[in-house]
């Protein structure tokens, strides 16, 4: 436990550039690297947190709740799916999506954190569209909840600007050499839906039966939208 | 900063690891974590800019090494103590120190839906005039502050054209560090992929970045 | 490759941790490790490009967690792995495999001063023309390959002086993925502090690179 | 010594490209982090390492010593000084230096090991030489010795280009704001050496008493060299 927190505290100093934790001289003991120990049990800790940020009376632990609640169970990918199937659906819809992404989402009520400046971008035969945030995670939340893992990583950071083409195909999208790919790198507090194409053979389905065809990966621009006889989706 | 979170164009960090059927948390204390984020900023001792930065400020072995919602943590220890929230000895002991009088939250379950899930804009209703154009030719500035910024190293020095003007927002470089909010235009710059990466990227594909004026000079 | 590796110009990495009195080698192992490196190659199963590039390979978050001579050894075991030098299950048992003939060192305590200790130089006799004149206004090319390379990101695109000719070397490009030797000149070029980081830097500082005929271009 | 093998494999194999240590989804019991394990003693795991070596007869032991021997005890800082202070009291070596480094160091039969290409930079009143590697570790072995766990570090090596004059102030070397800073970036088979400034009042020193006076840094350029009573050196 004492090690835990030493670990703990090593790497909260080091942050605030009093220690570093590469390359530092180190004795023939070798026993420097103790600093660089994993972050122990998260666990443990974030209960010390939860319990020290309570009884300083700091956060409420219902507001926390009520926080993990809502992603966990209301804000996910199918708010934008539904957005997605009425533009679709509604071309009237589509052009006022397109052209003021902000107030044609808030028809749906999806606005707020993060989301109050969400631009949809459209796929069509001759363009793709691929969202990114190289810099830190940024994403558009209200619309498709917290992002994965892999949108978090480094090698979908460093990638998705340099090699868009490579990405995509290691997620399955292979686009023709004349298509125009277009990446949207989100670096300031604008958001980004990727609007992908319809499938072909949707002509006659619904707009609740489209809408559950549409996955977070496509309205991120790394897949496409297909129709379920088709094969799986990832 | 020119920090190893800077990604764009790295090569080398492998495969992307896809995992199917993702958890929004893989473990109750990632939800914790994200909650207290999302609810601490209520005491405006820090924002979302200085947040930002807090993570660009670990270590790169640190980086590297956590997972998203460790560097979470980290950052939310650091800049509650660097502002004074909590002390090292609170966090380190995990019991507030002796004599403190117990707070209120801001943020409580009665209005924890409109102050904290319904976050406060960064645009700002300032009627600045824009320095560019839509259809404008610019370089994005050959600049390499030690503090946050929000223009890529990969984009520096490089040209390309005004695709739409997004509006007034805060600045982000001035903000994270608590010297004010400096609203001006943020565009969305289109660069070519060659402009970025040379003659091997496909003629046709474009990188669009979101930009500050203060990022930009004419071309 | 646009790794980790390539620090020109990164900042947040921390205050430079000066040692006084520092020792060669902080532990045997270190300098065993050294020696394993300098010996090893008289088996020509590698060579030093592809070594370089070994550690160039290894994942950011070890890379930044390992001493210097810890990325050593696993570069080191790692491409005797792969050029088959040494099996996965010898490195893992610290046992050759049974009914391995032994084999006898290339070098020896009778031959390690000139075969080891005075390393073969890069330098080429090759008559190959210049395509660069000192004086000579050049850029780097924008190339981002994903092997190994030896103009770093940081004076890509950017301009500079051909200072002086070095005289003709191997290609690191190529001889590190054992493609050939493709000897060609290698030019200090001298690149102003202004040109590669912007305004903020005084003007008559320069940056020498020493860079491949290959790299550059007329500016 | 299981755990201790595995960790160590799996760094091995994720050189190869076949695993990835960042950001790996990672199951609620956070066991995944294994794979991030510490290199465990590197002293046990070079140990089976030369006895594997030399079981296979790969290397000769005898040559490691001598390999170990060389850069511990024959090989540093002293060479460099030495044709530093040659360099200081004979105008026409000087000439030779600067004009045609290799030449001139094999006079004193410095070369081999990434020292058959050095060249020697002088530093003036107006102008002061800075010297670096920032995609390794690039350094003039013959003539320094190895480099020391700073010059291979992260933080010397981004910030020597970028930011040389902060670089040498952390070392105690304040420039005039005229005086121009070149920096040498080893990024090929050429090496390089800072001829430092004589210091003042040295005039009536042998070469001896001269050569004693050199320090590694000043050769590296994040060093002036100073008379032994103006102050102790780094």
């Amino acid at each position: 436990m004492d090690t835990t927190r030493r670990g703990f505290l090593a790497s909260t100093v080091a942050a605030s550039g009093v220690a570093v934790t590469q390359n530092v001289a180190h004795g023939a003991d070798d026993h420097a690297h103790d600093h660089q120990a994993l972050p122990s049990d998260p666990v443990l800790r974030v209960k010390s947190l939860e319990s020290l940020l309570v009884e300083k009376g700091l956060v409420d632990p219902a507001a926390l709740d009520a926080v993990v609640e809502t992603y966990e169970r209301k804000v996910g990918p199918r708010n934008g799916a539904r957005v997605v199937a009425r533009a679709w659906v509604d071309p009237a819809y589509k052009s006022r999506l397109l052209a003021d992404g902000r107030s044609a989402l808030k028809e749906f009520g999806y606005g707020g954190a993060t989301g109050e400046d969400t631009l949809v971008v459209e796929n069509t035969p001759r363009l793709h569209n691929l969202v990114v945030c190289t810099l830190c995670s940024c994403y558009p939340w209200p619309l498709l909840g917290l992002p994965p893992v892999w949108y978090k990583s480094a090698p979908y950071r460093s990638r998705a600007v340099i090699d868009p083409r490579g990405v995509l195909r290691e997620f399955g999208v292979t686009l023709a050499d004349d298509v125009e790919v277009r990446v949207w790198d989100s670096t300031a507090e604008l958001r980004y839906l990727v609007l992908p194409e319809r499938p072909t053979g949707s002509e006659n389905m619904s707009e609740e039966a489209l809408a559950a065809l549409v996955t977070r990966d496509a309205m991120v621009g790394v897949a496409q939208v297909a129709l379920p006889q088709k094969g799986a989706q990832l | 900063m020119n920090g190893v979170h800077d990604m764009g164009g790295q090569q080398g960090m492998g495969p992307i690891q896809y995992e199917k059927n993702e958890p929004v948390f893989h473990a109750p204390w990632e939800g914790r974590v994200y909650a207290f984020n999302r609810t601490l900023g209520a005491w405006r001792k820090w924002n979302l800019d200085a947040s930002r930065h807090g993570v660009e400020l670990l270590p790169p072995a640190d980086y590297f090494r956590m997972s998203y919602y460790e560097r979470w943590l980290t950052r939310l220890i650091n800049i509650s103590i660097s502002t004074g929230l909590l002390t090292r000895e609170e966090v380190e002991s995990g019991k507030p120190a002796p004599g403190t009088a117990k707070a209120t939250p801001p943020i409580t379950i009665a209005n924890v839906e409109a102050a904290a899930i319904i976050r406060a804009s960064a645009r700002r209703p300032d009627a600045v005039v824009a320095r560019f154009a839509v259809g404008q030719k610019v370089r994005a500035r050959n600049m390499n502050p030690v503090g946050h910024t929000r223009l890529p190293r990969y984009a520096r020095a490089k040209s390309g054209v005004i695709d739409r003007d997004h509006g007034v927002f805060l600045f982000p470089d001035t903000t994270a560090h608590f010297l004010g909010e400096k609203p001006q235009h943020v565009y969305s710059v289109r660069f070519s992929a060659r402009e970025l990466w040379g003659e091997e990227a496909k003629p046709q594909d474009g990188i669009y970045l979101d930009l500050f004026d203060d990022y930009l000079e004419p071309a």
